[in-house]
């Protein structure tokens, strides 16, 4: 790999992530034998200077490189904010409802839950934000990841703990239709039995 | 598959774009284990078709229809055999090649022209869905944002007019479960398709708990220690009895119990 | 403010929006009177050059411009997140493809095209993706919901219009088609044996 198609995965790299990237992290981008730090230190310098005249600029922050609006313009681009606040999706609020109400779950019983497929974006900016995170994996094949709300999540909506929660509307839920017909049908061998002899006849 | 033409003189079985075809074609066979992967493989009737045809390096425009439609059949049959979930769609393009093919036997009057080759219809049907399907692919192969397409995400310095965080509230947390919810109510159906409980099964075992002479209480039915789909499985059962007339149900008051019992 | 400077905020705009700026959009960055249309145009034709040799191009998609990595570098920068996005499944395509080509479309009218029920979970995903809309009803029984694509359809695939969607492969003509199916020779068979099948068939 050439010294300039160094600097240009870095370049693209650090153009399309929306958080800083460490020398470790620019590191992983590229196959082993991976460029040598001070060969990326290079790069990098390079790339500084490249954008010297633009109206972004390369710094170097706590957690590692990015591109950011140099500060004569960034006021200007404020206004983009001012003309449309950014929002979340319908998707990605009933995504984080479901995480703070059924948790631990999985992406794919979020998915079954809204019956429709949940995009990676939605799972990362949520990670991002810090309000959801992976507790563990299920235990079956795939073992996808199990995901929980945060502290950062409780201090955002001002709560002490989960329970805190507002209880759920009056939704026709079924998991309370399950636990009416639970209290309705106490005698407990009534409605097994009624099933049972049914299954019996039919069998 | 396996009868040989005879060494002498092969007798074409068809001709194909006016060549003598001399063998079946011998890419027919798949092992039965594999059907059920292959099938999902498939978008449906027209595209089994497609393939049936494709295998055999046809042209839509020159279907033999006899023997795709025995090909056709002999996946039928097997899906029947294997007792696999067979969509209606595939029993009516059945019935449709089976029209088809009887319409041919039958002699054509030369004057009349009126009348259209029974094939033309499929035939048309085929290549529009071919279109769409050859459209598909390459939408699918189109770079994508997330996948190979990247906006440039430039930050902006802290203090100077950063975007704002979006704010969520708890009411906004609370309707967006609430409108989950509700929707997932009306979404029940989706869900227990994968579930392994039959409602066909459980309309004949409620059936058979219900008798026309006496009613039962509507709960009775119903075994929470099943868990929702077992719940909602039977819920879809007596809304099909009810449907089909098979059993009655009555609520005297508001809000007072329902009772079922079996139409007489 | 100098030609140099509308550029500068078309850049610093266009880099940290998080989604493409139309040149109305564009326009309102600015104190009135704002720059005339064609002075933007002519700065972001001078963007484009500025950025020949970068790894991030500006491009123009349906609802706007953008800045985004130039392919060869994007297979790079995937690696940035551990999970890809998975392909589109060929329902989701097929259905997707005829709402794009065959707009405005019932959902009726896809189902007959595709020979086969287009599942809810598909119009749902669709639907919430915004690449898709309802534009109105048929005005027949019923009055199905006739669904069109949207311009964030054409924005995720990279595409400023309609046009530039891969061509629909031509339709054979159809007159030749009944001369054709006269050519065709069918196996000789005899009738009751047909008969039989086609008896199997609708069973």
């Amino acid at each position: 790999m050439t010294r300039d198609d160094i600097a240009k995965v870095l370049e693209a790299a650090l153009m399309a992530s929306d958080r800083p990237l460490s020398l470790d992290a620019l590191r992983r981008l590229f196959d082993e034998p991976a460029p040598a730090r001070d060969e990326l230190c290079a790069a990098l310098e390079g790339l500084r200077e490249a954008y010297a005249e633009r109206a972004v600029e390369l710094v170097e922050v706590a957690s590692g490189y990015r591109f950011q609006v140099r500060r004569p313009w960034a006021a200007r681009v404020a206004r983009l904010w001012e003309e449309k606040p950014p929002r979340y999706s319908r998707a990605l609020l009933e995504t984080l409802a479901l995480i703070a109400y059924r948790q631990p779950i999985t992406r794919g019983e979020i998915e079954e839950i809204r019956g429709v497929a949940v995009s990676s974006q939605i799972m990362r900016t949520l990670l991002e934000r810090g309000w959801v995170r992976v507790v563990g994996h299920r235990e079956v094949p795939g073992r996808p990841a199990l995901y929980a709300t945060t502290r950062a999540f409780l201090d955002h909506f001002g709560l002490a703990r989960l329970e805190e929660l507002p209880p759920l509307p009056e939704v026709k839920d079924l998991e309370q239709l399950e636990t009416r017909l639970a209290e309705v049908v106490e005698p407990r061998e009534t409605a097994p039995q009624a099933l049972e002899e049914a299954r019996d006849a039919t069998a | 598959m396996s009868e040989v033409p005879p060494a002498d003189v092969p007798k074409p079985l068809a001709r194909v774009r006016g060549e003598p075809l001399l063998e079946p074609p011998q890419d027919l066979f798949i092992p039965p284990d594999a059907l059920e992967v292959f099938l999902e493989a498939f978008e449906g009737p027209l595209d089994l078709l497609l393939y049936l045809i494709r295998r055999q390096n046809l042209d839509i425009l020159d279907i033999p229809i006899a023997e795709i439609t025995r090909q056709y059949m002999r996946y039928v049959a097997l899906m029947k055999a294997l007792r696999l979930e067979l969509a209606a769609e595939y029993l009516v393009m059945a019935a449709m090649l089976a029209e088809i093919k009887s319409r041919m036997l039958l002699p054509r009057p030369v004057e009349e022209d009126d009348e259209e080759d029974p094939r033309a219809e499929l035939v048309r049907r085929l290549q529009e869905y071919e279109r769409i399907k050859v459209v598909a692919e390459a939408l699918g192969e189109l770079p994508r944002v997330g996948r190979e397409l990247w906006p440039a995400r430039v930050a902006v310095p802290e203090g100077t007019g950063e975007a704002p965080a979006p704010k969520v509230t708890l009411q906004d947390l609370l309707a967006a479960m609430a409108a989950v919810l509700g929707r997932a109510e009306l979404n029940r159906h989706h869900c227990i398709q994968r579930e392994p409980l039959s409602v066909r099964a459980r309309m004949g075992e409620v059936l058979a708990a219900l008798r026309p002479d006496r009613f039962t209480e509507f709960t009775r039915l119903f075994d929470p220690a099943e868990g929702r789909g077992g719940v909602v499985v039977t819920f879809l059962a007596i809304l099909e009895l009810l449907k089909e007339g098979l059993i009655e149900l009555i609520q005297n008051e508001p809000f007072g119990p329902i009772h079922v019992k079996k139409s007489a």
